[in-house]
């Protein structure tokens, strides 16, 4: 059975919910910008209620079981975050109420500011990023505003590993920068040679991801620092991996002068089958002036009793504002209650077990997959899903076929410097059990890859849906309902 | 160890099998000055003491379930129908990721398009993305959409000086590192139509309007986007999608981009975010659109289905290539807004717009009623109006608050010249008595 | 795949929830009262919500179709109940507070009580029975105690229609009373001339369920009523069927005495897989006195902006206390939102809908099955699911091939009076393409039975769990989770 | 018609199919001088409105948001994980029936079957029902049950002096009907164990206690349950279950049926319902308990699965001699009781039973250190205890609620003689702070 479009079970004349009658004295409609048409469904309550429960029904989540999405930190979303974002004083605050009328939220926002420099190691911080992608366009954009007041404008250059996330050179284009590649070396690390030979006084600067989307620590992290600082340029740290790090190593420690968090990833926000994310940007203090506006300060400091006035300033030299209003405070309201539930221990345990369980998964499968670079990982890890002696199965099919043992794929052709990556992330909220099954499903496919490849090829065929046809999606378009369509 | 769930015997079997003796071990890459700081944090909270924490800064807000607000300028307040937080917290939804595995992630996408359709639907528009991150950002993009669609030949672009004032800062902010030319903004916010026309050129990429613009007004576009067009040039307009229930959508004027602020479809105020982007094009230019799109196709089986598509102009295929650098997007707020769309349909849609128009207008008369507040202008409006007020609005609105009244929106905090300004915002949560109780308010804090 | 038990995901040293340190001084257990085994399952939030997410996508409930179980009112279950119900206010005040701090709920008691009244037209309601039996039992107490107090002891015998729901009679017994049968006639009447001769000065009443599970409404129910009254007796209206009659006719003005209404299943609340409901029992003037106390009165009246004070009392003949505190208070939030929202005028709909879906889709079928007693029916109908030219089909095999239709079967053998009943309650929450659709899959299904019947006694063949062994069940009693089992 | 879909078109089309010409026809039937009366309801609301009115009522009561509470007598303020109401909202649990279809309620099933589990782990039993409606219809059924296995001969029921008043008055409703006599529940309070076993006779079918009983105690019922098994007869138990954590369960007094009150258990207060009413039984009384059954049985293919079972013992089947007239149950509630057990588990339901402990130990030395206030009875106890005031606790109470603290439980409500004996609940709710600010307005009010 396939589930109709909303549509298609409308029908003349339904409705889903009442509203009051209109009781004040009419105004007649400006004729001139009346509107004749409005093609939206009708339906009951109850029509909505059963679509989006059997559409949920089609979803495979994190609630349904292991997500090793590699890069994506699909950790368990704890309940409690949804329920204190859903308060009433949180929910129905308006974003220009006046300052004395929401020091709950500016307390929560300012409190959470200072909890992110310190577990990055910076000076300052912006919540207003709206997600990952966002954050580094706003790094990115300080980093340019950086060098301009330096007088600085010839450095326009941003280095760019190759294994980078997508976002990454797609930021730097978009903020008008000119992005080069640089390759890894051999142990995934950078290739400090090329990177050296990029380093000149048109460097704006190096977007690095460390712990890199390979899983791994890039073990001359401190000299790619120090070159990249002698050179004069600024390093940006593409926090999506952070989820290693916590009360492990501090970005800004290492010398990183800016870096966004992904609150959706690190600090168990849910993705909610694509967002929001919230993508704070923390900096190093030669930084803070350039934040975007506005950030939350304590205009007066508190004593005794009473709490410290809090308020909304835009920094001095300012990149501008990055969006409407102050961020994704719904977001941010999760994140502080899983930081708060956490602390200092709790989130050092968090990037503990996250190594651990990546580690233990990739040496459990370590001899039945290729691993692109056999060292110990952090929170991650990439392997190959192809042997010599299968040449007809793809990582695609190891994914496919996963589904059908009950979990969901492995991130797949990511890292592009990887042939035929799968790159896995269990997270630490997974248990031991869960692990084990998983290995097993990859060593049995393995297996069946070689003696059995169409089992790989036809799958997904546990779920109600087969492998769906991406080619005539993209050519013949069909991006809204056909309105009068025959239902099957 | 709250979430993490393996016991420290999991935890020594598991490093067996790995071949090291301590946890710690794995972190031995880590330059070891910077290995394990300890983090200056409070102490770890049990469930129980963090939900009476985040109680007590709740509580330390006050919201519009305590005082009555006409507060809009951007963000609005409307009722959010109870299926709609049943629904989109069912987990398979909520703790999904984006449906990149089309198989186990049908619910995510066919939702998706529906609301694609019925974006499209309201704006008159042929494609709508999956979401983008808000009002601003869709504006932001839009200006980017348009010099792709242009191909980077015209570096013009004309921002009214309708815009909301955040929706410009934030194009700027994201046009810095470009060459374009912006017009038209610092323009008094009384510029018409035909002013706006004499700034187009052949340069002129975008004209860029809003609709109700930021001070209520709504405008006849016509005109202008035939100017734009003249020179090839495109109309981007950015929307209230409410109002559109029951005026004109934008295609009618000839718009090439609708972005705008979706945040009235169902979505609470959650003091300024998460919210919804909208942004939507015509056919035309759907290789030059920011962001996801779902599409319709078959599974294997011949069975329709649904998937990301179009992903060439995304940046994790075309890196610095791509249409924008967005990934993640507003999933569960392009969800509200769908369900939101779908319980109220065409008629209920209607319906609230309606009753938002017939209060503020109401609202308007009564206050202007008063000896010493006028109208300012003569345009029509939808939910949102500008009074001039006796003396400067934000002592009015400090009067307010005495009274338990969240006021309107102090035009002073756009421009000095505007201080005297007041624009306020009913919605359906406005009942007529706390419209009635506003007026009376005004009258005495006039006195 | 099969769910494992929570005691089989369980693993020593986890936990779901964390809880704040002992942060007193510490006082030593009692030595002769301490525990020392506990044998509950020890699992991670994530192992929970994951277990009741997959356990919950094993059910079918209103939220996923339709579900037309007679007698059981199964309409969509608004949820705007929900969220009134889930009020701070509402669910945090104890039942034991001062009246005084707790106005807001007994003026909302205090509103059900008279809405309730005047739906059923009675003289009082008590709010406290939990649910509908809980209510018969109430009521027949009542009966019991109002002869008791008249000096009439020797009544004891209670009528009940042989159509009648197995809580009458098995209430009357628990009450000390002795039920009677009274057959029912060829339109599916009460017999009337039966229904005589028991009417003695034994009579404590009739249980009279009004319209009855024929879906029936009574033809001679004037009469019915008139002759008890007439031997003394009182009679008793089961109110599990007020879903036909909302604004349509009022029990007490038929001369009903004493009647429970289901606020679970008339009013909307949610079922949650067998409860809770409430059943609260309306009665006329002369029974008021009777009631179960504590019910919710006016002390002070209300002038001007002071709303009238509200106090718990008991009446002055009561039976007693039905149970613990007031009543299924959070349940009574729903029913009352369900009941502002409609006005008399929504409720009137409400029932007008519910009979013409009924007969619309008894319409449908009635030539393929055969409708017991075929006259115009109320909120229900009961057809039988045999055909002679089909011996080896049953109304049970009709019931799971509906599963595999998609549907939730109809409720099957009750009532008893009906060979290989199948018992059809659309309620108004359901368009008319979702009854097309069902009837379409009952005319189906009877040519299946008579052409594959494979089909029928296979089904259902498209679930997760084929047809359960009842008598293994029964036979091998395993009650609890076995602790030490092997997981398949 | 707000959740009746068919528009006037679709039931035009109905009609005509039914062979009616209006809707009004098909009530013919009805006597004419009753039908179609005129209700006299408020009149209907839209959903916001009613939103709004509830929440207006919501916001008249004073709750334990607002002010510390130390109110018990049966009903507990506990901390709910948040993980509850997300799990139990879903609708695939909240709007399914009775799980009389087995192939499609294996969720409800399962989860009742785990729920009877860990019922049995708590009490010792064998066997538990699917749930009751409350501690005090459990207590009746008890009295039921008895009667049932010891074959009506035996008429003599002790009831405990410690019960739950509340407890005591419906057994006495229930068995309103019934030849049993009652004895014990009017003996002081203060009465012994052993004095309770005097009045065990040959006649004698149950001896019921409570366990800590109503005033808190923790008492010792081993002697007891032998000397009632000693006739013959049976032990009933009534318990707090979240007590049994830490204290033996009463199995191991020789308990034969264990009932009580689930709701501290994860289910909010609510003003008093909807509760958990636990029963539970050894395996022999199996057929004499009253309400549900789940069992564990396999599908066709083999598959393990559950069903509802032993229904020969219930009112669909064997109507008037059924062992109940119990039907719908407290189904959400008891997954609710699953769920929070579960999420708490062994060490946590442990942890939290200990800090009622010790908070209320805490509370209870605290408040005797103050002149006047001192201890009622030396018994240990777990989160509730008594104290004599210096004054009547009722006026003392209402004192306390000036200073915005919700007291203790005036036991004059139960006897008169008891007017200056409050009783305490303190659970995991009351910090430290609320404690101390007690014991402060306590010293205070008593001047
Ligand atoms: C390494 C990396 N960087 C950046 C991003 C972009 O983050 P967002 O999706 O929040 O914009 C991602 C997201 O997948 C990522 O994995
Ligand atoms: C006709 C009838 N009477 C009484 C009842 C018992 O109601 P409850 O389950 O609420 O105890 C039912 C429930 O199915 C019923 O259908």
């Amino acid at each position: 059975m396939i589930e109709p479009t909303i549509y298609e079970i409308s029908s003349e004349g339904r409705k889903g919910v009442s509203y009051p009658n209109v009781d004040v004295p009419r105004t007649k409609l400006p004729k001139e910008f009346l509107r004749t048409e409005l093609n939206l469904p009708e339906v009951a309550e109850v029509d909505v209620v059963r679509h989006y429960t059997r559409l949920s029904s089609m979803n495979y989540a994190i609630d349904n079981g292991f997500y090793p999405l590699g890069s994506c930190t699909m950790k368990y979303n704890p309940r409690i975050n949804e329920k204190t974002a859903a308060m009433s004083g949180f929910q129905n605050s308006h974003p220009l109420q006046p300052d004395e009328t929401v020091q709950g939220n500016l307390a929560l926002m300012h409190m959470l500011q200072e909890m992110l420099a310190e577990i990055g190691g910076f000076a300052g911080v912006t919540l207003q990023p709206a997600a990952g992608a966002h954050g580094e366009l706003t790094g990115v954009l300080i980093m340019n505003a950086y060098h301009k007041k330096n007088g600085d404008s010839q450095r326009v250059k941003v280095l760019i590993p190759d294994s980078a996330h997508g976002t990454n050179p797609a930021t730097s284009a978009m903020s008008g920068l000119k992005p080069v590649e640089i390759p890894s070396d051999e142990r995934g690390n950078i290739d400090l040679e090329a990177l050296r030979a990029e380093c000149d006084d048109t460097l704006a600067g190096l977007m690095l991801t460390n712990p890199n989307t390979l899983g791994l620590f890039d073990e001359n992290v401190q000299a790619v620092i120090q070159t990249v600082h002698d050179a004069g340029g600024l390093v940006y740290g593409d926090g999506a991996n952070m989820n290693a790090l916590l009360g492990i190593a501090r970005p800004g420690d290492l010398g990183i002068d800016i870096l966004h968090y992904n609150l959706h990833k690190t600090f168990s926000t849910p993705h909610g089958g694509g967002g929001p994310g919230s993508g704070p940007v923390g900096v190093a203090e030669h930084l803070v002036n350039f934040l975007p506006g506005p950030i939350v300060e304590i205009l007066e400091e508190g004593y005794d009793d009473i709490p410290p006035l809090y308020g909304l300033v835009t920094p001095k030299d300012s990149i501008g504002r990055m969006k409407s209003f102050h961020g994704h405070f719904g977001v941010m309201v999760r994140a502080f209650t899983y930081i708060l539930i956490h602390g200092a221990e709790g989130l050092r345990d968090v990037s503990m077990n996250a190594v651990l369980n990546a580690n233990y998964l990739m040496a459990l499968v370590k001899d039945t997959y290729k691993v692109a670079y056999p060292r110990t990982c952090m929170h991650e890890f990439v392997v190959e899903g192809r042997w010599k002696d299968a040449p007809d199965v793809h990582a695609l099919d190891i994914a496919k076929r996963l589904i059908d043992y009950g979990f969901h794929p492995p991130t797949n052709y990511f890292p592009l410097i990887v042939h035929e990556a799968l790159m896995i992330e269990p997270t630490e909220t997974e248990n031991k059990e869960t692990l084990d099954a998983f290995a097993d499903a990859l060593i049995k496919i393995a297996k069946e890859a070689h003696e059995t490849p169409m089992l790989l090829h036809a799958a997904p065929s546990t779920t109600q849906f087969g492998r769906l046809d991406e080619v005539q999606a993209a050519k013949q378009l069909v991006l809204c309902c056909r309105l009068f369509p025959e239902v099957e | 160890m709250v979430y993490s769930p393996n016991s420290a015997k999991d935890r020594e079997a598991m490093l067996k099998t790995i071949g090291v003796s301590s946890v710690e071990e794995l972190f031995d890459v880590i330059p070891e000055e910077v290995r394990f700081p300890d983090l200056d944090l409070p102490l770890p909270l049990s469930e129980m003491e963090a939900a009476e924490g985040l109680a007590n800064l709740a509580k330390g807000n006050v919201t519009n379930e305590q005082m009555n607000m006409f507060l809009g300028a951007g963000a609005y307040h409307h009722y959010v129908p109870a299926a709609i937080p049943a629904l989109i917290s069912r987990g398979e939804f909520l703790t999904a990721y984006t449906p990149y595995q089309p198989e186990v992630s049908q619910g995510t996408l066919q939702s998706i398009f529906e609301y694609q359709t019925m974006i499209c639907a309201l704006t008159g528009m042929d494609v709508s993305n999956a979401s983008h991150y808000d009002g601003a950002t869709s504006v932001a993009e839009a200006v980017n959409m348009a010099q792709t669609i242009t191909k980077k030949k015209k570096k013009r672009i004309v921002l009214s000086p309708g815009l909301n004032p955040q929706y410009v800062e934030t194009v700027f902010t994201y046009a810095e590192g470009s060459d374009l030319e912006f017009v038209g903004y610092d323009l008094p916010v009384t510029t018409g139509v035909k002013e706006l026309m004499d700034l187009i050129d052949d340069n002129t990429a975008l004209v860029m309007v809003q609709y109700p613009d930021f001070y209520g007004r709504l405008v006849d576009y016509e005109a202008l986007g035939e100017s734009v067009h003249a020179v090839k040039g495109l109309l981007g307009v950015a929307v209230n999608p409410l109002a559109l229930a029951i005026f004109r959508p934008p295609s009618e004027f000839g718009a090439d981009i609708v972005c705008g602020e979706g945040q009235p479809l169902g979505i609470p105020l959650s003091y300024g975010g998460p919210y919804l982007g909208i942004l939507a094009t015509k056919e035309k230019h759907v290789r030059a659109l920011a962001g996801r799109l779902v599409g319709e196709t078959v599974d294997k089986n011949g069975k329709r289905g649904y998937v990301l598509t179009l992903s060439t102009r995304e940046q994790h295929i075309r890196r610095e290539r791509a249409a924008s650098n967005i990934c993640s997007n507003q999933g569960v707020m392009a969800l509200s807004a769908a369900i939101y769309l779908s319980l109220l349909g065409k008629n209920g849609l209607k319906h609230v717009a309606n009753l938002n128009y017939q209060k503020a207008h109401y609202a308007q008369t009564e206050i202007t009623k008063i000896d010493g507040y006028k109208v300012w202008g003569d345009a029509p409006f939808f939910n949102e109006f500008v009074i001039e007020c006796p003396e400067s609005a934000s002592i009015i609105n400090e009067k307010l608050l005495t009274y338990g009244i969240i006021g309107g929106y102090d035009l002073g905090r756009v421009d000095e010249d505007m201080s005297d300004l007041m624009m306020f915002a009913v919605t359906e949560m406005n009942s007529v008595a706390q419209i009635d109780d506003l007026v009376a308010v005004l009258k005495e804090v006039a006195k």
